[in-house]
């Protein structure tokens, strides 16, 4: 049996040979925590060792400094630029490396083998910064447009990215653009596929990240076609709790299962809530609280150690469903724990997780509460536990969900479909209930 | 199950049972949730007479200018076996041209009984899928069957479907527009999903799922024209809504089991036909059997003034996205009542109640006046 | 304008309104016994117009703003009343297209060669007309409108008209045989315009409608070729005809061997279920 | 939808009349309109039927198609539409004109049918195969153009009334119901002895109340208009010319009962709009409506060719980001010109109202090289505050001041410190007025009507190869001049 390095391993060096043969570029889907970053690290210094200069373009400042930091780690001899906007303040892991140049001006980077900057930064840039390679990440978050005020740059691109996390969105409702290849609403790696439709598509086939407890589930409900495996193995990633509790209340048995599993289902009594809903707010905060009292540690293949605040994400649909969980922190006085939306949890990684399900407490499911992507951030994001936080009914609420969105011609249908995930998940956590009365 | 079709003929009453055709089993996709709907289709209830009766009748009529239109245009692409079709499967699909054949199955022999045509249809299209030499390409209006709730629905379809490379296809045929590459998202929908109970129903009498594609292809005039174009529409999806909304029909039972032992929903005629029920009597029977009213029934649902009006002191009728805005409170009176801060405080809805509150605060602060 | 007239045109808006009223409300006895009554206004309202109209004076058109670009159009059907008896102009069409067809097609070929037309609807009683002409006096007349008859039941063949005289193989239809037909008819019509000595707009239509569905036939309907559609026609046949003949052929013989004389011509009554499943499957297998 | 919007929707399904959302108009309304109310034929793609069109509300004109699937009849409907908006049009084309014509429609499927008439007209040719009179492609132009204004969220162009009405009131209904003209009205503005949830249930019996369009009624399709429109083609087949005219004419009639009520409320709307104040920032939106219409008349007049059918790669990623812009900008002008609208954002936090109870209006930072004048007011509010200190935040009522959030005291009621930077002057004392002063109600935003500078798009004749590469040009086609419309 090949084990999961070597699977890793064989999945990067096709990659890496294919991208000194292609004519145009290499699009590599990356489930979570399948070492897409460092496929870009790699892939940049392979570039960069044979000879070519390269951009690299990121998402956002934070995706940014963390892969000027990686490249300076792993190859440290290379010039390395970050191009950064005015009011950008170079971050402790950026300002630490000699070898890196920070500037506003990609004319000052002229040096530089490899120059990363956010894709808006790059946007902005004159046709003279221009280099043979670019390696974007985070590619199927970048919305299609933004790639077209990019792209000029650049002869050839390596694309990397989570085709299971949210599609990039638009705040303006309009059909205009349904049916054209070039639909700026759709994301960068659909645009360029639908033009070059003989760029090699590659997929990494392992996690780093998810424990094998969630990697098969995982990839049941959101990567239905490609899926994945784990690289651990089933006993080597566990939770234990240094203390004890007196009795066991409902959160010791959430947090057991959860620690047991790698799975639980926080169940509320089913209500038509508020979408801020107190009680899920209050639940979402407690359990955060209760692994930081229960001194949860978190043994896995990198050893023991213990789950402090900063490894532990609680993740929402809504931003005033995080604000309500920061202020029950916020009264519990914890600091540290990561509170966002899913959109702002894409790419971060956990030890324990707990999400609010998006359908909790609601009449009627929307396109926006259904979508796949959604859910699969908030249940990726974990090394060793999920927990999900819901009011009871979401299967009924699945149930009585009406098929009716609109269909467009020539636009192609988007796999897996929310509900299904949906289902196919909740179907899974019925085995990790704790019904928290 | 033979309990379960007994009951629910004591429901319709003496009323022939209405049939399901593509249109009505696409439709049960689009309120699932409803107890309501789900016992009349169940039933095979006329909605459509009971609610005219019970003084709500539906507001859906069709133009006869719109029926003609769409029946000149299936005419046009069928004139001379299907010239035009074919030339279109040639030109936009890349039939072979030796692959012409078109089989007439709106009759056999010059009858048209459901079952002879299925019987016939059944025949032939099997014949041709076992054997796999190239005889037979454009079958015209193959009568299909499918299981609903218990009982067959014969789907009249007006498609035609067609084999190539030993798979067949479904070819839906309509006569809205496509302008530009584009058409009209929720009629494209509704073709979809009125295919997909086509090819569930091919893959049912074919006995194999993997004869059929689920690809199936919309044929609409194009920009505006007469002249077609056709579209691929993948309707994996709605062909996994369609086998989870008719496997729910099968489990009617659950629902039969919440309502009076009695219930009928039949209008009593006299000899003459004429229905002696009181109105009201039938109204009260079928506020009996719970709704799930929402404002999107007005478009699909021949009870849906019925259930609005039965809905007015509901948040429901006000539409999904501002009852998500109440907290999902479902009594109109009580929303005010937590506005005012006179509502009976629930602590179910203390939430609800806080936010209700403060806008009603915000909105006397604003206009000078108390809501 | 009389009193009566606009009195009864009241009336008719009431009775509209009432019938719409009766629609909505799903109401369908009361619809139809209101159009019964609506009916019988607006005849009664003809009549007062007509009278009212042979009192008046011709006066000058009433202004409407509304478009009438296209102008009062040639009179179609009613002004030129047809020199020959309907199954004579059937025949003609037919003899033209040499294959069995059906009435609208026959009415389109008539309308464009032979300049008279007829809505394709009349010819639906033609056929019965003809069988009971038969079975009356046998062979009395040189031709008759006939069926034609589908491969596998000999049944007659769904909206189609042929000529008694054919071959039985051209009456038989299998299934290529619609596509067999269709091309056959194209390389007549084109032949025919290509026989035409001054240009017909209408024969021309009629050869783009079927070019257009003929690989290579033609690229536009402005620049269209009679040869080419001709060619085209021939080659696509070509590929059909090996596969057509043998079906219509084994057709054919069985209509000879089973039917009697007036069945040949206008189809046979159907068999049981049973036997039209076994015969089907024999003709496939 | 807001909490403060579905509480004005329950209120409004309680006291039975429609209740308003907005204290001012946010759109422009001119002061001589073009209504335009088109009818098709059911079933077709855009088959014209009929159209009520004008500026004065005394005299609708009636526009026909007495044979709708008739080609040349519907460019002649297109031809007499001309004959309407062109010279409506034309009365407004000055140079660096200071207004612009605006068209008027009932609701959202009325822009839908003008959108497809613009584009089956406005590729045709005035010469050749199917010359059309050159008004047809220039009227097709303008619909197009203003159509495509209707896209753009604060544009005042073209309205669409129930949309606009909708905007400014809330009625006891549904928004899928608001979409009937005759309903919404009827919740606004009842007939006397009704209430609004009365009026509307009448407008729903399309006997009594015709829909607004452009499909008609059924039961009007099966019941009337086939058999007037039958009575127009034997007319015509016979040549009766004085049949012809009279079977036109009861036609015509058949036609205006349908439209007539529209008509009518079109105006009514009209009037209800103008009876609402302005909101602040409608006149430089306006002002921006003319300049995009001067910018349409220069380019129509430098012959620039039709739009083109579909968006290409650049021009569709232009347009997503210029709507961008302007909805992000709509929002926040709404917000500042509108307390009603601004109480939204007070309800979830991103803004909040209240007393000003400390000032120190000369307050001096000399922390930095310069001392600089930096007054510092508490303001005490009931409202949810979510700003923590170090946000910048804007007071609609002095939008060119920043406010930096120094301390936010969480009790009920919250106290806001803030400290001021701009507007006041540049001395080191703050002009009159400048700083509020204590027992001030004012009011903070988190958001300000400053905006990003508009993106950086390729040249469309340099489409990079993820996009398909340079589109063709566009050359004017036979094939566009004289496409099917049948």
């Amino acid at each position: 049996m090949t084990s999961a390095a070597e699977l890793a391993e064989r999945a990067t060096s096709e990659i890496l040979a294919d991208l000194g043969r292609t004519q145009r570029g290499v699009v590599v889907d990356s489930p979570p925590g399948a070492g897409k970053s460092t496929l870009v690290v790699r892939a940049a210094a392979a570039l960069a060792d044979a000879g070519e200069k390269i951009m690299v373009i990121a998402q956002t400042n934070e995706q940014v400094d963390d892969l000027t930091d990686r490249l300076a780690d792993a190859c440290p001899g290379l010039m390395i630029g970050r191009l950064s906007g005015s009011d950008y303040i170079p971050a402790e892991r950026v300002a630490r490396h000699d070898t890196v140049t920070v500037s506003t001006k990609a004319a000052d980077l002229a040096g530089c083998v490899a120059v990363l900057g956010t894709a808006h930064k790059w946007a902005m840039t004159s046709a003279d910064a221009a280099r043979p390679w670019a390696v974007v990440d985070e590619a199927y978050q970048m919305r299609s447009d933004l790639l077209l005020r990019v792209a000029h740059l650049f002869d050839r691109a390596l694309l990397v990215g989570d085709p299971g996390q949210l599609d990039p969105f638009s705040t303006i409702e309009t059909e205009r653009w349904t049916g054209l290849t070039w639909d700026p609403m759709q994301s960068a790696v659909a645009v360029l596929l639908r033009h070059n439709p003989d760029i090699p598509v590659h997929a990494l086939p392992v996690s780093w990240r998810l424990p094998a407890m969630a990697a098969p589930v995982v990839s049941e409900a959101f990567y239905p076609f490609t899926g994945f495996a784990a690289a651990t193995g089933e006993r080597e990633r566990r939770i234990e709790f240094t203390t004890r509790p007196f009795g066991m209340n409902v959160l010791d048995q959430t947090l057991e299962t959860a620690a047991r599993s790698g799975w639980a289902l926080h169940e509320l009594p089913a209500r038509h809530s508020m979408r801020t809903d107190a009680e899920v707010a209050a639940a979402c905060a407690a359990l955060a609280v209760r692994f930081l009292q229960r001194g949860a540690v978190a043994h896995s293949e990198r050893g023991a150690a213990s789950v402090g605040g900063s490894r532990i994400a609680v993740g929402t649909a809504h931003r005033d469903q995080a604000q309500a969980v920061r202020s029950a922190l916020r009264q519990a006085g914890v600091t540290g724990v990561t509170v966002d939306t899913a959109n702002s949890l894409q790419g971060r990684e956990f030890d324990v997780t707990i999400a609010w399900h998006p359908l909790s407490g609601r009449r009627d499911a929307t396109a926006f509460h259904l979508e796949s992507g959604r859910l699969c951030v908030l249940t990726s994001r974990h090394r060793h536990a999920c927990v999900v936080v819901a009011r009871a009914g979401i299967p009924e609420l699945l149930d009585a969900h009406p098929s009716t969105d609109p269909v467009y011609l020539n636009v192609p249908v988007k796999f897996p479909d929310g509900w299904e995930a949906n289902q196919a998940l909740m179907a899974h956590l019925s085995d990790y209930k704790v019904r928290a009365l | 199950m033979k309990g379960t079709e007994a009951r629910l003929a004591r429901i319709r009453g003496r009323a022939v049972p209405r049939n399901h055709n593509a249109r009505t089993i696409a439709a049960l996709a689009s309120n699932p949730g409803c107890a309501r709907r789900a016992i009349l289709d169940a039933a095979g209830v006329d909605k459509q007479r009971i609610a005219a009766f019970t003084g709500f009748p539906a507001p859906f009529g069709q133009s006869r200018f719109a029926l003609a239109r769409g029946n000149a245009f299936e005419a046009q692409l069928k004139a001379e076996g299907a010239a035009q079709l074919l030339a279109l499967l040639r030109e936009q699909l890349n039939l072979p041209i030796p692959k012409a054949h078109y089989d007439d199955l709106t009759e056999v022999g010059g009858n048209t009984s459901p079952e002879l045509r299925h019987a016939r249809t059944k025949s032939l299209l099997l014949g041709i899928a076992r054997n796999t030499g190239d005889n037979g390409t454009m079958f015209d209006h193959p009568l299909l069957r499918l299981e609903v709730g218990g009982r067959y629905a014969y789907l009249e379809p007006d498609l035609i479907a067609f084999r190539v490379e030993g798979k067949f296809s479904v070819v839906e045929v309509k006569s809205f527009p496509v302008i530009d590459g584009q058409a009209d998202g929720e009629k494209v929908a509704a073709a979809a999903i009125q295919s997909a109970v086509y090819v569930l129903a091919l893959r049912d009498l074919l006995g194999d799922p993997g004869a059929v594609h689920h690809e199936t292809i919309l044929v609409c005039p194009e920009n505006f024209s007469s002249r077609p174009v056709a579209a691929k529409l993948d309707v994996r999806k709605q062909l996994a809504v369609l086998c989870r909304q008719l496997s729910r029909l099968a489990r009617i039972d659950d629902l039969l089991g919440l309502l009076p032992p009695g219930l009928t929903f039949d209008l009593d005629p006299d000899d003459a036909g004429v229905p002696r029920r009181e109105p009201a009597d039938l109204a009260g029977a079928i506020r009996t059997v719970g709704a799930r009213y929402a404002p999107e029934c007005l478009n699909t649902c021949e009870m849906c003034f019925f259930c609005r009006d039965e809905a007015r002191d509901d948040t429901a009728r006000l539409g999904k996205s501002t009852r998500e805005e109440l907290g999902g409170i479902e009594h109109i009176a009580a929303v005010l009542g937590f506005a005012r801060g006179t509502g009976a405080p629930d602590p179910a809805l203390a939430e609800a109640a806080v936010t209700l509150r403060a806008a009603a605060r915000l909105r006397a602060d604003v206009l000078g006046e108390a809501v | 304008m009389s009193e009566g007239v606009e009195i009864l045109e009241r009336r008719l808006d009431r009775l509209r309104v009432a019938v719409r009223e009766a629609v909505i409300a799903g109401e369908r006895d009361r619809a139809s016994a209101l159009r019964r009554e609506l009916r019988q206004a607006e005849q009664e309202w003809e009549q007062a117009l007509a009278q009212a109209a042979e009192s008046l004076p011709r006066a000058g058109e009433p202004g409407v703003s509304g478009s009438q670009a296209g102008g009062p159009r040639a009179a179609v059907g009613g002004g030129d009343s047809p020199l020959l008896p309907l199954r004579e102009q059937v025949y003609e069409a037919l003899a033209l297209l040499a294959v069995p067809a059906a009435p609208r097609l026959i009415a389109t070929v008539h309308e464009a060669f032979f300049a008279t037309t007829f809505p394709g609807s009349k010819l639906t009683s033609l056929k019965r007309d003809e069988e009971r002409s038969f079975r009356t006096a046998p062979y009395a007349r040189p031709y008759y409108i006939c069926a034609a008859l589908t491969a596998d039941l000999l049944a007659p063949a769904r909206g189609l008209l042929a000529v008694s005289t054919w071959p039985m193989e051209c009456r038989v239809i299998g299934s290529l045989s619609p596509r067999v037909d269709f091309l056959t008819a194209a390389i007549n019509v084109a032949a025919a315009v290509e026989r035409l000595t001054q240009p017909v707009p209408a024969a021309r239509r009629l050869l783009w409608r079927f070019a257009a569905s003929i690989p290579g036939a033609a690229e536009d309907a402005n620049r269209i070729d009679p040869r080419r559609v001709i060619h085209a026609a021939e080659a696509e046949r070509e590929v059909h005809e090996p596969g057509d003949r043998e079906a219509r052929g084994a057709g054919a013989r069985r209509a000879r061997e089973q039917l009697d004389e007036v069945q040949q011509l206008f189809g046979a009554p159907l068999r049981t279920a049973a036997t039209q499943a076994g015969r089907t499957q024999g003709r496939r297998a | 939808m807001s909490t403060l919007r579905a509480l004005a929707r329950v209120i409004a399904a309680e006291r039975q009349f429609a209740q308003p959302i907005c204290t001012v108009r946010h759109v422009h309304v001119s002061d001589r309109p073009l209504v335009v109310i088109p009818l098709a034929l059911s079933g077709e793609a855009c088959a014209p039927l009929a159209a009520m069109v004008g500026d004065d509300p005394r005299e609708p004109g009636l526009l026909l198609v007495p044979e709708p699937r008739d080609r040349d009849q519907r460019f002649a409907f297109a031809a007499e539409l001309a004959g309407v908006a062109g010279p409506y049009i034309d009365s407004y084309a000055h140079d660096e004109p200071d207004d612009a014509p605006q068209f008027l429609l009932p609701n959202p499927a009325a822009v839908a049918f003008i959108r497809l008439l613009g584009r089956s007209t406005r590729f045709r040719r005035t010469e050749g195969a199917y010359a059309v009179p050159a008004a047809v492609p220039l009227l097709g132009r303008w619909l197009t153009f203003y159509t495509e204004r209707a896209e753009v969220p604060p544009s005042s162009l073209m309205l669409v009334l129930t949309d606009v009405l909708a905007g400014h009131w809330a009625t006891g209904q549904s928004p899928m119901e608001d979409q009937n003209l005759s309903a919404i009205i009827g919740w606004i503005d009842p007939p006397p002895g009704m209430t609004g949830a009365q009026a509307a249930l009448a407008a729903e019996d399309p006997v009594r109340c015709p829909p607004a369009g452009p499909a008609t009624d059924p039961t009007f399709d099966n019941e009337v208009l086939e058999a007037r429109m039958l009575a127009v083609r034997t007319a015509r087949s016979t040549g009766d010319g004085r049949a012809l005219a009279r079977a036109t004419a009861r036609m015509a009639e058949a036609l205006r009962t349908q439209l007539e009520p529209t008509w009518t409320l079109m105006w009514r709307a009209v009037d209800l709009l103008r009876a609402l104040p302005e909101g602040g920032h409608v006149p430089g939106r306006w002002a921006a409506d003319c300049a995009a219409f001067g910018s349409y008349l220069d380019y129509l007049r430098g012959g620039g060719p039709p739009q083109a059918k579909r968006d290409g790669a650049v021009s569709a990623a232009r347009r997503l980001a210029n709507l961008e812009r302007a909805q992000e900008r709509l929002a926040v002008e709404r917000a500042y010109d509108d307390s009603l609208i601004m109480a939204e954002y007070r309800m979830t936090g991103e803004a909040f109202a209240g007393t000003v109870v400390a000032a120190e209006p000369d307050r001096i930072d000399a922390t930095g090289k310069r001392r600089v004048l930096r007054p510092r007011v508490t303001v005490e509010t009931s409202d949810m505050v979510l700003a923590r200190p170090g946000a910048v935040l804007t007071s609609p009522a002095r939008p060119g001041q920043e406010a930096k959030v120094i301390e936010v005291l969480d009790d009920a009621p919250s106290q806001v410190v803030l400290e001021l930077k701009g507007g006041m002057g540049r001395s080191l004392t703050p002009e009159p007025g400048s700083v509020p002063a204590v027992g001030e109600r004012v009011c903070y935003a988190t958001f300000s009507d400053r905006f990003q500078p508009t993106a950086a798009f390729p040249p469309p004749e340099e489409t990079p190869w993820t996009h398909g590469g340079p589109p063709p040009q566009y050359v004017p086609r036979d094939e566009d001049a004289t496409e099917v419309w049948s």
